[in-house]
């Protein structure tokens, strides 16, 4: 070790004692001995400057950031200093307990341990190998709970931009603006395929998932059971709904009910429509599988949330020769459905559908509202994209900060 | 009549065929053979052993929910957890204990079971409204924060990468270009308020070829997954029944 | 009343839960904990109607004697037996602690029913495969291509028959090409739509304007 | 009625017929074959061997039985994992049957039942000290979102009922903070999905995710955009695990039957397109 080095690490010594004497006795006793034994025994390091602890801002208030500034001895490519130790007391006297480690250039470190509406203490101490030095008590800190999570504020503005623009639209299209959608080849095909059930004089079946009420897919099919229904009611034809959950034969009943209702034919309506089965997944595929061969239903619907019964389903649908128009938004069965239906609508689709099939001009309104959506999801996507490109090829420094700045909007989502 | 005969007399070879091996693999691991062999029956054709699986199948797996629900959800949950919020309040005089809340989930719990009752049914309403409110509200945060925004932060990148010899990896570049171009084509594809037509149409061609792809690739995925469970269920005939395999 | 209650209800419930994502302070950070316990048991209550349901559907077949009628009489005594043992004999709360009679059923009537009919599925697999995977026009083959290379490249046999190409080119590389680049690209597209999709759906709900589920429109 | 004709309109018993033979006969062979390391489970198993002994793993087997063909294989080497380094590992489920699963997974590693205290090489495994196994918690995402904030308000109690303050390796596991790992094994929902959503981005476990293959290409985006650490997929994904912690298991055992399985699927595919466009032109003309 050079001389200047030497010198520096018993001014830091010093110090670090001076400082020391403010704090805990404890501390001081083995500060105390480091210093009798010299400059022989590894130094002690500098301890951390203007250490700081606050409640950490939008949280549950169950946490306490702790900061501080490097200790001088922590410097890049040294390995001197080994990081910080942060320790806890709810008394200035202590006991201090150990709540984190912190490695070699940190600043900061959060203590998520904390009870609300109680005073802590800390300290931290930089680690060397075999001596340590603290930095005085700081404190008290209490942690408490804020009524906005500003982490999400950006989140909150994305949704709040989207759904503005749905809303816009939704009550353009209420005061008669007119929109164009394009076709959706599952939905034209809906008319024709209860037609068709009607004329062969056989069932129509209609599955709307197997998850339960509190699964948005199923919702989405219940609702477009709803329209669906209608158009049965009218083409009095026979409709049956088997489902896996007890909740949604409730819904399902209700909503083919009010469908009946509206359609105006309360009279053709019954209970029996709608059954349950069992909320196993197989024990249900088995049992609808068993109803296709023996019912032999002319049209199939399959739309809601679904698993690996899809392609049972299917097949089995395909080989009783029924019209089956599938949707779901389970990636993993897309494929299925896909091969093996006649129509299928496609993730958003499923979504799309009960707008669609209402014919409702605030209903198609909020359609316009999703593509608003999509434009602004390509344009984040695509300008960031290419600043981000250009920067790195003609190396420009704002090109490159701004294009990771709204990288980072993106990924600052966490609570 | 023949066939009458001929159906007894396969019932009645079964029946001793399963009895044997009852007596020499087990009761238990026999009874599951029995009904894993009724089920993969419908492979041939719907026949009365399959319906009566089915029907076993059916009737366990409801009563099997039935229980589970009753004691997890009703005794657990709802008597477990009203009774500790009594002593916290009543007994430890601790005051307030949220698991009180869990009162309003019975009360809508009753309101379902009133459709039993017509005149009062319509209060379940309540009950699902509750329900579809919440589950509406949840979604709209959670499935676009993790689905959305974070997969739209994932894909912003500069297009260009580079070889550990820091050369640039054409390859990686082009495939990075691909990642971008098939996002946004698929997007395109979603695009409801314009005719797929022309250039537009083009690009939505071009997303319908991607989601293509990706219906490949799920296919794929999902042809190795269901072999391994018939595998499983193989190894369980042949191996863990019959005990044929070493 | 009957319909606007309902409509308010899901109005300001899901206007709350939209809020609670934002709130870290007790106790609207509770919520969804809350719903969670609630829609339990909600669940508890609502089988108690399947059930009913189940069984009634099941005796109406039995008494009056319709086709397959035994096959009810037989699932009306499936769910009996497991019902009973599970309730009474089966220890209480821990009824799914291993050795009980209730997991004796679950081990040797319920789990080789359901592993078989989820294992039917290798059947439909390889028939929809042989029947509906063709390359009718360019989609389909697109898809073929993707399911031929993934399916070979996710198996050893699939690196032995291409071991002579180039390292970029062995099937299971091209497979994770295609899995990292197209199907990635394409998961994202249906992502995104999906959640514009549930968003609007969710935002129809609670403005009242999709009603269908308490009833008319 | 010409052959392919014939063979587009076959009946699929007979495809079924082919399965079950190119399934069931390698199950009696004994070939070895080499098994490629995708670059997923290799990074998934490398963020697992960075653990230092002693480090807490939350496996969270959320499965049933009728996915265990899959999944228990990766079960069993994450447990044999974690014992051969000790780990100390927690184990959930919020499918009902999944701690049962990994309590079967947990006994094929050792041979024989799980009791309070257990040796394994030597090593001598108490109950509540090096394991516990929380059980199931319904509730599913939500679940998740409340480890966030407490495990012990999610898992008051462990699988027979005790108090979670009588667990010494609970001790201080306040929230996913005090979690080093987790590794979850999903057949569907909940599962990996709810992780991420929940455990991941709000939380920031680092996590693994192991799945059925069908759920695999789903999970990718996440590995993509670095929520995942690592991906076992399916069978394969679980052979390529078990080789790389070492163990000789169903899944290595298994991939003969799966690669006769899918060429025997990727041969109907051709035929079946050969037979289309053959027969299909056949038939224009007759």
């Amino acid at each position: 070790m050079t001389l200047i080095r030497r010198l520096y690490c018993i001014l830091c010594l010093v110090s670090g004692v001076a400082l020391l004497a403010a704090s805990s006795p404890a501390q001081e006793a083995d500060s105390v001995l480091i210093d009798t034994a010299g400059v022989e025994v590894t130094p002690a390091p500098a301890p951390p400057v203007n250490v700081g602890a606050r409640d950490t801002p939008s949280d549950e208030g169950y946490s306490i950031t702790v900061f501080w500034e490097l200790s001088a001895d922590d410097r890049p490519g040294e390995d001197f200093v080994t990081g910080y130790r942060i320790l806890r007391a709810e008394t200035p006297e202590g006991p201090f307990r150990e709540v984190g480690f912190s490695s070699v250039g940190a600043t900061s470190y959060t203590d998520a341990s904390t009870e609300k509406k109680t005073d802590y203490y800390y300290r931290v101490e930089t680690q060397a190998d075999g001596a340590s030095s603290s930095s005085p008590v700081i404190g008290p800190v209490q942690s408490t709970a804020q009524w906005f999570n500003f982490n999400l504020l950006n989140l909150l503005i994305i949704e709040g931009i989207i759904c503005l623009a749905i809303l816009y639209f939704i009550y353009s299209a209420k005061s008669g603006k007119k929109l164009f959608l394009r076709k959706i080849a599952g939905l034209e095909a809906v008319d024709e395929a209860i037609g068709r059930a009607t004329e062969m004089g056989r069932p129509i079946l209609f599955i709307p998932g197997i998850q339960d009420m509190d699964d948005v897919q199923t919702i989405a099919g219940i609702t477009i059971l709803g329209r669906i229904a209608k158009t049965i009611a009218q083409y009095d034809c026979r409709l049956h709904v088997p489902v896996s959950r007890s909740i949604v034969m409730t819904t399902a009943r209700e909503t083919v009910k009010e469908a009946y209702l509206s359609a105006g034919r309360p009279d053709a309506y019954s209970d029996d429509f709608v059954n349950y089965v069992t909320d196993e997944q197989f024990g249900y595929v088995a049992a609808v599988d068993g109803i296709m061969v023996r019912e032999k239903p002319a049209t199939c619907f399959y739309l809601g949330a679904f698993f690996a019964e899809s392609l049972i389903m299917a097949e089995t649908g395909h080989s009783i020769k029924a019209i089956q128009i599938a949707g779901t938004a389970m990636p993993a069965q897309l494929p299925f459905f896909v091969a093996a239906c006649d129509y299928t609508l496609i993730g958003e689709e499923l979504f799309a559908a009960s707008a669609y099939l209402s014919n409702e001009p605030r209903q198609l309104g909020s359609l316009k509202g999703q593509d608003v959506g999509k434009v602004i999801a390509m344009v984040f996507i695509l300008l960031p994209v290419i600043v981000l490109t250009l920067g790195a090829i003609f190396g420009w420094e704002f090109a490159t900060r701004a294009g990771e700045f709204v990288r980072d909007w993106f990924r600052l989502i966490q609570m | 009549m023949n066939n009458r005969v001929l159906a007894y007399i396969v019932v009645a070879v079964g029946i001793a065929v399963f009895a044997i091996l009852a007596a020499t693999q087990g009761f238990a691991v026999t009874m599951g053979a029995f009904f894993t062999i009724g089920i993969f029956s419908f492979l041939y054709k719907d026949n009365p052993y399959y319906k009566f699986s089915e029907a076993v199948f059916v009737g366990i797996s409801a009563g099997y929910w039935f229980v589970s629900l009753f004691w997890q959800n009703m005794v657990s949950k709802l008597y477990m957890g009203i009774q500790a919020a009594y002593n916290t309040t009543f007994v430890e005089h601790a005051g307030w204990d949220d698991r009180w809340m869990m009162l309003l989930g019975g009360l809508l719990g009753l309101f379902m079971l009133l459709r039993l009752f017509p005149k009062i049914g319509w209060l379940s309403r309540w009950s699902l409204a509750v329900i579809v409110g919440a589950t509406a509200g949840l979604y709209f945060i959670n499935y676009f924060v993790s689905n959305g925004i974070i997969q739209l932060g994932a894909i912003i990148a500069p297009l260009q990468s580079f070889t550990e010899a820091g050369k640039l990896d054409w390859w990686g570049t082009i495939s990075q270009a691909l990642l971008v171009a098939g996002t946004l084509s698929g997007v395109v594809y979603f695009y409801f308020s314009k005719e797929h037509t022309g250039a537009f149409g083009g690009v939505a061609k071009i997303g319908i070829w991607t989601l293509m792809l990706t219906f490949g690739a799920s296919f794929g995925y999902t042809v190795m997954s269901r072999m391994s469970l018939l595998i499983g269920r193989m190894d369980y005939l042949v191996g863990t029944w019959l005990g044929l395999i070493r | 009343m009957k319909r606007q209650v309902p409509l308010a209800i899901t109005a300001v419930v899901g206007i709350v839960y939209i809020f609670q994502y934002f709130v870290p302070h007790e106790p609207v950070s509770k919520f969804s904990d809350w719903f969670s316990d609630w829609f339990a048991i909600i669940q508890a209550f609502a089988i108690w109607l399947g059930a009913l349901n189940l069984m009634k559907l099941s005796a109406i077949k039995v008494a009056r004697r319709k086709r397959d009628w035994i096959y009810s009489l037989v699932t009306i005594i499936s769910f009996a037996i497991i019902v009973i043992v599970g309730l009474f004999f089966s220890g209480g709360t821990d009824f799914q602690v291993r050795g009980t009679r209730f997991m004796y059923i679950y081990d040797n009537v319920y789990d080789p029913l359901s592993s078989t009919m989820f294992a039917i599925l290798a059947f439909f697999v390889a028939s929809a495969s042989y029947r509906a995977f063709r390359a009718r026009n360019k989609e389909a083959t697109m898809l073929l291509l993707a399911a031929f290379f993934v399916m070979l490249g996710r198996v050893p046999v699939g690196d032995m028959i291409s071991a002579f190409m180039p390292e970029g080119l062995r099937f299971s590389n091209v497979a994770d090409w295609v899995m990292n680049i197209p199907n990635m690209a394409g998961q994202r597209a249906i992502m995104i739509g999906i959640a514009l999709g549930i968003m609007s759906t969710s935002l129809r709900i609670i403005l009242g304007i999709e009603r269908t589920f308490v009833g008319g429109d | 009625m010409n052959f392919w004709v014939r063979l587009m309109t076959i009946d699929r018993r007979i495809i079924f017929l082919f399965v079950v033979i190119a399934v069931t006969i390698p199950l009696f062979l004994n070939i070895s074959q080499e098994i490629v390391v995708s670059t997923e489970v290799q990074t998934g198993f490398d963020a697992f061997s960075a653990l230092q002994p002693g480090a807490r793993v939350l496996v969270a087997c959320d499965y049933d039985p009728p996915s265990s063909p899959e999944l228990q294989p990766m079960a069993v080497a994450t447990f044999r994992y974690c014992l051969d380094h000790d780990l100390k590992f927690i184990i959930i489920g919020l499918w009902p049957q999944g701690p049962q699963q990994a309590n079967a997974a947990f006994e094929t590693v050792l041979g024989y039942p799980i009791s309070d205290t257990i040796t394994y090489n030597g090593k001598t495994l108490i109950y509540g000290r090096d394991w516990v196994n929380l059980g199931f918690q319904a509730g599913n995402e939500l679940v998740i979102q409340r480890m966030g904030s407490s495990i012990p308000a999610a898992f008051p109690r462990d699988y027979r009922g005790t108090p979670l303050e009588d667990l010494p390796l609970m001790q201080g596991v306040q929230n996913f903070n005090n979690i080093d790992f987790v590794m979850n094994i999903s057949a569907g929902y909940p599962g990996v999905y709810e992780w991420v959503q929940f455990g991941v981005d709000r939380f920031g476990v680092r996590l693994v995710g192991g799945t059925t293959a069908v759920q695999a290409p789903l999970i990718y985006p996440y590995y993509g955009s670095g929520q995942l650490l690592g991906v076992l997929g399916g069978l394969k994904g679980a052979a390529e695990f078990e080789g790389l912690v070492g163990v000789s298991g169903k899944a290595t055992q298994f991939m003969l039957s799966q690669s006769f399985a899918h060429v025997i699927v990727i041969l109907f595919i051709i035929v079946g397109n050969v037979a289309y466009f053959v027969g299909g032109r056949k038939q224009k003309k007759t």
